[in-house]
């Protein structure tokens, strides 16, 4: 199909519904607006339902209702609003209801900036609300990615019984690119578990009280048996001449292509450098890291932040190199201080 | 030209940098560049800031930002003051001299000037005052050429009234006039 | 009738016109000879010697330009 | 011989666990007795709440749903607006709605949302241990009112039928008791007129029902019905607050 | 010759960074002059929402605290109940009040807690760039209902004033109108009656303020004054909706 | 002072109003409702301030303000009432304003179940809101802990600017234990940032937006800073049989005693054992498990959820030693369960 | 008058004497000889003959514990 | 006596089995010894079941958590079936024969029988239920003595009306007397 120049909000919203999401619940906040704002101008004419939740509290929790009657839905959000949706999250998870959660996201902490971040990273991937549980966190780098992935999210969403966030810094979601539009979805996996009446079946429950300990103890359980499955096959990763890195930069989204200019610049100057980008940052790419720090001398993480996925990249290094950070909050490094920063660091080391 | 071009549009958040920078954005992708446009959103406040930057390339476009733009479009004095001293060496400075009321303090820089909003006012069409600048910035630097940008004027502006196009149109042709008489 | 003077911090004029709009008097207008540091052409006294000083363009503008006095 | 009072299909075997005298029960029997009769069984969706009944799902022999605390509203939204020609219903506790849940409730009956609510208020919150509610009354000795409640510390108790009828949105808002046979039979009535009002879609419906919990009064069974008539119902008038009869 | 007009001097001298015409700019000269002329400058706290007035705290020349989207009334609560002499004030928005924060604001007004609220509506969220709020009208167009707010599918506007009248813990409630000067006159009066309210401990106080935001509804400054008084006020009476004189 | 008995949730409730805090912002939620209980009967009579807040959201926004006051003043929940107030705490941390939060923890995700768990590990310690903020996390083991961590957190809280937690299983709060009450405080550092009326001083501003990158950034830097201040000064634990031993248990709460019990049995049948039990769990004792790696052959995390902590005692031990996981959840395994564990670890390793 | 007949589900009652209490016609009581798997002495019916089958006992049961027939 | 005992208590939620366990710890705390009191809480929900542990040792405890507890007192059938297999070798079990229909099948247990609800019913004080069985036990194991726990009665009451102590001290002793005379 023709390239359309699009905000990558806006991808993100087409997106979902090529991948055939047929409700949006969500609250405004910037810069994640124009998700809504596109999904409020286009399901009138579509027959989808759009509804503006008095808060990302009420928000989730129409999610909740929405997911759990087998249909894709989806909301959008920023920082403080994932902090909101952190106990509709945990209840999702849990009761294992597919779902898009988008964060685009943006400085903090507190009211923080609207500038673009990646300091969510950790909400994202660990302790986004209360309880044992993962959610699937891809992270695009384009605006033709946050089309794909929001696509991508609601299958995995559907094969994993699971909610899965699609997290971009502000800037992605505010700057244009010219997108190639996808095939419309049609074909859906069953759904024998949803809420829709119980018409020749038995009733269905969605429920994620389990007040026997033993119970507990089981659902969490069965939740960490797919969590395992899902991080032995979805981790997803793009390296770029890490083969014979003597230094592997990792960053996500936006930051990983300033950061993959910056590595080609570096090259240019001679300095053996390499970049992985990791694209699920839940499952994080473990093995990609693993394989690279088989002959890398030094990793260095690159984050919109004070340093969140360096811990993931310690543990997957585990040692076996110095792990290094470089971050900046509220705007994105250019490729020159990216540069910079690998080229002190290439000499300090001397390779 | 080279194979990547990054252009800063800068002013006041109603003066329509945006917008310009779109323009110049859908008039290179219609050239068949690759091309991305990124704003400094600041609209979550009113009467802030706004500048956008947008790459145009030959091939794949790996960062869509720079410190160091080869060119930029300063509609108003605060924005020079910011982002002079990041030009890129031997840079183009366009600048607004109805809002900015000094000449850059680099010597490197090609400047051209231009009282937009005079120009506009005596228009009649303020609002036009972007697409004036826009005008005299591709007729002299030719990122796109005017007859490129000419021939996007209706896809860009679709569902637009047919009035506010010719508005812009005009104000676009009386820049492009503008920079052929004075720079 | 009462004599009043107004006095503007022009640099924090928007140009809004709603002291121009509200004032009883047509004292005001917008100065298209100038634009302040905000970009706008501010407000001005185009017939100072109307004013009252009865205050209502004070009352009503809302970045607080105008200072209004009366006998 | 006719049967007169049996269990409804609507539900299940299940044993209700709720105390001796807790008119929850009740107050369950009769929606499934409603949505039995409506012949609505296999279209019904209902959302539990957290708190005494949170367990309804249990009970109710149809599809459910158990919310976060005060959020069922918004999930009812959720469902009803992706599958409009169910009927759908949240069961809510006083805590869960009036207090965590306000905006949520406030705000489904604003957009006129097409759900119907079963608010129970018991004064107190039962399933913690009977802390004060928004509901709870002035003089009212809780576990976080020790003292009584005192209007200084912590003003008034809420009316939410009152105030959710002052929206537009709400087409049927009635407050209805089960504290002895004819407002029993009373409130069936009103739970009906609500499901009805829903499947007519004209707009938000919800019955306030004022309900015992002996357990955290300190009141045998018979005694909290006796409380609940002398000391709620002047402070909670009973009465229907709103009823839009078409659109 | 003597001044009848000049900067209170609880406001600092910072510009406001609103759009021209946009009357938060007169609402804040009014609260600010209301208390110099209470005199109770250096014993005021006032708390900003999120929302176009975030910086207040830079405008008001006194101790200035910014909540979170909607909390507002939940930290005034934690102020004034640790410093029950104290001058404490809210100032939402329509979104922060009434949609984010409905279950504070009604809460603080049932609890009868003895803050002062300036409600500054103006049918529309202005911050994020004009998406619908509760209390945008009917039909119209927002960047969230593009084709004019529906009641199908959003319900309608909510009225907070009468809303929150119905609470017996509001002991103050008007709504207001800054769209011409005799309504700015008595929209001042208003603020200062809601003020001695909260100091004389007789319970909640809220003055509801329409407002323009010429910005988000397309209209130049002066025609949104007019839209205002078209359109709003039949919506929105203005006037006192609560009263209580004493205890 | 003469021993009490008291119920965990008690002695924090005492520990609290021995510290002087004089405010308490809740809503019950099981397994924590008796400390806002103890304090409704305290309080009035003690002439300090309860509200029993309409939710979550309310009680930490209540903690906000109070906190902002400059007095001392506390929350308590259990986990699904922490999501809700993630948001608050990003401010509260942002903001730098002194509190007291309370997690008695039960068991998630979702609604989970009331029994007792350390599942909220990853929110306490890390993503427990958007942006990039930590906060100190206190772990006490016994009702004596309980009330004394109270008041410590309380110091802490001050001497940092920074909202504090004090988080324990819920059997914790839940069963007695003699308690020695503790002298009431009196003494407290003067707040001169504190919002009271701007009388004989210029308006003082709480807020936490940073519209501006730069500053943003160099906001985020302050309290990067202060956290590395706190990381080099305030890494609590408590070791026992570390020097000799062959495998190192680490386990926090409640669950290190019962660890400590396994470990002297297993150590009675010979194995060399050892435990640390990490005091803060942020900052993470991340020094003594170091000093421990240097001659342990294995770690050992315990822990009663599907495994948190173990990555923070992987990130400390860098490599230098494998380290294994055990965990139940909604129930705390028993002395007998651990040291059987243990005894089956040492066997396979041959230790 | 009406001739009605109730069945219990004694294993159900908790005993809250709610029936009891609203019987018109005095017909239930406590089973004080029996307690059931909840450790309640069950409902019974002390004066069957009584009973005309109203229904109110079972309208107020929170326990669903009664049927009722009716002639 | 060991160095360190532990008691579960069990039963339905209103049976009074924690204020049973709360007792035996005051009362040994008063007479000297270390205890912690630990319930398995399920009281969010109404009308489940209920226990709690006593642990009560001469040192520090390390653990007041056991799977093996030497003694159990279980007041109703759902209990034993759940802990029968869970007591230490040799252990003690106490039954409250009213709510229990079974004897236990582990043959090493020393058990221990009492119709309590009968016997309260019959002195009129079904709320003395627990009360009677603990006085019984106390009697029977000497975990504290009888006097001990006698001494410790009103402050553990501290607060209750006399009224009601006075019933609690009669079923206690009417517990007391009945392991005399059967145990
Ligand atoms: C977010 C959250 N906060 C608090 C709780 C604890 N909680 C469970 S039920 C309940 C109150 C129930 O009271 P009510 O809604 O009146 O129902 P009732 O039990 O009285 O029927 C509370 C506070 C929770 N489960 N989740
Ligand atoms: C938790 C959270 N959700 C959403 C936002 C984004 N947001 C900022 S202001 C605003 C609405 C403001 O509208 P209103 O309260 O009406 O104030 P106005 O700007 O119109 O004066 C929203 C949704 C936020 N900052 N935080
Ligand atoms: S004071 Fe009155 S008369 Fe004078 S300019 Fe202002 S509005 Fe006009
Ligand atoms: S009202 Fe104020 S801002 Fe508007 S034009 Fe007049 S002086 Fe300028
Ligand atoms: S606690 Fe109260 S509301 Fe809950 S089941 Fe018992 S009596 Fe009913
Ligand atoms: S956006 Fe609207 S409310 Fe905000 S400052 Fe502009 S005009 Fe005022
Ligand atoms: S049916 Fe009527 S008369 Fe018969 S037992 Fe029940 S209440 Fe009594
Ligand atoms: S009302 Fe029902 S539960 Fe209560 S005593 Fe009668 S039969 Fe038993
Ligand atoms: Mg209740
Ligand atoms: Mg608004």
């Amino acid at each position: 199909m023709k390239k359309v120049l699009m905000k990558g909000n806006e991808a993100i919203a087409e997106g979902a519904l090529t991948a055939g999401c047929i409700a949006f619940f969500g609250y405004p906040i910037t810069p994640s607006s124009e998700i809504a704002e596109y999904m409020a101008r286009k399901f009138p004419l579509l027959g989808g339902t759009f509804v503006q939740a008095e808060s990302e509290l009420a928000a989730i929790s129409m999610v909740y209702g929405g997911a759990s009657t087998g249909f894709r839905v989806m909301t959008a959000t920023s920082g403080p609003g994932i902090s909101l949706k952190s106990e509709g999250i945990s209840f999702l998870a849990e009761a294992e209801l597919p779902c898009l959660i988008v964060n685009i996201s943006r400085g903090g902490p507190g009211l923080g900036g609207i500038q673009p971040a990646q300091s969510d990273y950790w909400q994202a991937t660990r302790g986004g609300g209360h309880g044992d549980f993962q959610i699937i966190v891809l992270a695009p780098s384009s605006v033709q990615e946050m089309l794909d992935f929001a696509m991508e999210a609601f299958d995995l969403a559907d094969k994993y019984r699971i909610p899965v966030m699609v997290m971009a810094e502000g800037t992605l979601g505010q700057m244009m690119e010219p997108v190639i539009p996808r095939e419309k979805v049609t074909q859906f996996i069953g759904k024998p578990w949803a809420i829709n009446g119980c018409k020749d079946r038995k009733p269905n429950i969605v429920n994620t009280l389990h007040l026997s300990p033993e119970f507990l103890e089981e659902r969490n359980h069965v939740l960490g048996d797919k969590y395992k499955v899902i991080k032995a096959n979805e981790q997803r990763a793009e390296t770029y001449w890490t083969e014979d890195a003597d230094l592997v930069v990792v960053a996500f989204g936006l930051m990983s292509r300033i950061v993959k200019k910056a590595v080609m610049e570096v090259r240019k100057r001679g300095h053996k450098v390499g970049l992985i980008r990791p694209i699920t940052l839940w499952p994080f790419p473990v093995e990609h890291i693993k394989k690279a720090a088989e002959t890398a001398k030094m990793f260095l993480s690159v984050e919109i932040s004070m340093g969140q996925m360096v811990d993931d990249v310690r543990l997957a290094v585990n040692g076996k190199a110095p792990v290094e950070f470089y971050g900046r909050i509220g705007m994105i490094p250019s490729p020159e201080e990216i540069a910079d920063q690998i080229i002190k660091l290439a000499e300090r080391e001397g390779f | 030209m080279d194979s990547e071009k990054q252009v800063l549009f800068a002013g006041f958040g109603g003066q329509g940098v945006l917008s310009m920078g779109k323009f110049l954005t859908y008039a290179a992708m219609g050239a068949g560049k690759n091309v991305s446009w990124l704003p400094a959103y600041g609209a979550e406040m009113r009467g802030g800031t706004a500048n956008c930057l947008v790459t145009i390339a030959d091939d794949e476009i790996s960062s869509p930002l720079t410190e160091h733009p080869g060119m930029a479009i300063i509609m108003n004095r605060p924005s020079l003051d910011r982002f002079e001293g990041k030009i890129k060496k031997n840079g183009t400075l366009v600048i607004n001299s109805s809002l900015v009321d000094r000449l850059p303090q680099r010597e490197d820089l090609n400047v051209f000037q231009m009282p937009v909003n005079q120009i506009a006012d005596e228009m009649g069409s303020p609002k036009g005052a972007n697409m004036l600048l826009l005008g005299a910035c591709l007729q002299k630097t030719g990122v796109v050429t005017v007859e490129q940008a000419l021939e996007h004027f209706g896809i860009i502006f679709k569902g637009k009234k047919e009035s506010i196009i010719e508005k812009n149109r005009e104000a676009f042709l009386a820049g492009v006039q503008y920079a052929k008489e004075n720079w | 009738m009462a004599k009043g003077k107004v006095r503007f911090h022009a640099d924090e004029c928007k140009a809004c016109e709603l002291c121009v709009n509200f004032c009883p008097k047509d004292v005001l207008g917008l100065d298209k000879h100038n634009i302040n540091a905000l970009g706008y052409h501010p407000v001005t006294d185009l017939l100072p010697d109307n004013c009252t000083g009865c205050g209502i363009c004070a009352l009503m503008c809302p970045d607080l330009v105008i200072e209004v006095e009366r006998e | 011989m006719k049967i007169v009072a049996q269990r409804p299909e609507s539900l299940t075997p299940a044993k209700f666990h709720y105390c001796p005298g807790c008119t929850h029960g009740i107050i369950h029997r009769l929606v499934a007795e409603c949505i039995d009769e409506l012949n609505m069984r296999e279209n019904t969706i209902g959302i539990c709440p957290v708190g005494c009944s949170v367990l309804a799902y249990d009970y109710f022999n149809f599809d459910m749903l158990e919310a976060a605390h005060g959020r069922a509203p918004a999930i009812a939204t959720g469902i009803k607006r992706i599958l409009p020609d169910r009927c759908v219903f949240t069961y809510q506790g006083d805590g869960d709605l009036a207090s965590i849940g306000m905006a949520e409730i406030v705000h489904a009956s604003a957009r006129g949302e097409k759900i119907t609510v079963i608010f129970v208020n018991n004064a107190v919150y039962g399933m913690t241990g009977g802390q004060m509610a928004p509901t709870t009354l002035l003089g009212q000795v809780t576990t976080t009112s020790p003292y009584g409640r005192k209007v200084e510390e912590t003003g008034y108790p809420i009316r939410m039928a009152e105030l959710l009828a002052i929206n537009e949105g709400s087409a049927y808002i009635s407050r209805m008791s089960v504290n002895n046979p004819a407002n029993v039979t009373k409130t069936k009535k009103s739970i009906k007129k609500a499901l009805q009002t829903q499947m007519k879609g004209l707009g938000f419906s919800m019955v306030e029902i004022l309900s015992t919990c002996p357990t955290n009064w300190g009141l045998g069974p018979m005694d909290a019905l006796k409380w609940l008539e002398e000391n709620m119902i002047p402070y909670y008038p009973l009465g229907e607050f709103k009823v839009k009869e078409a659109l």
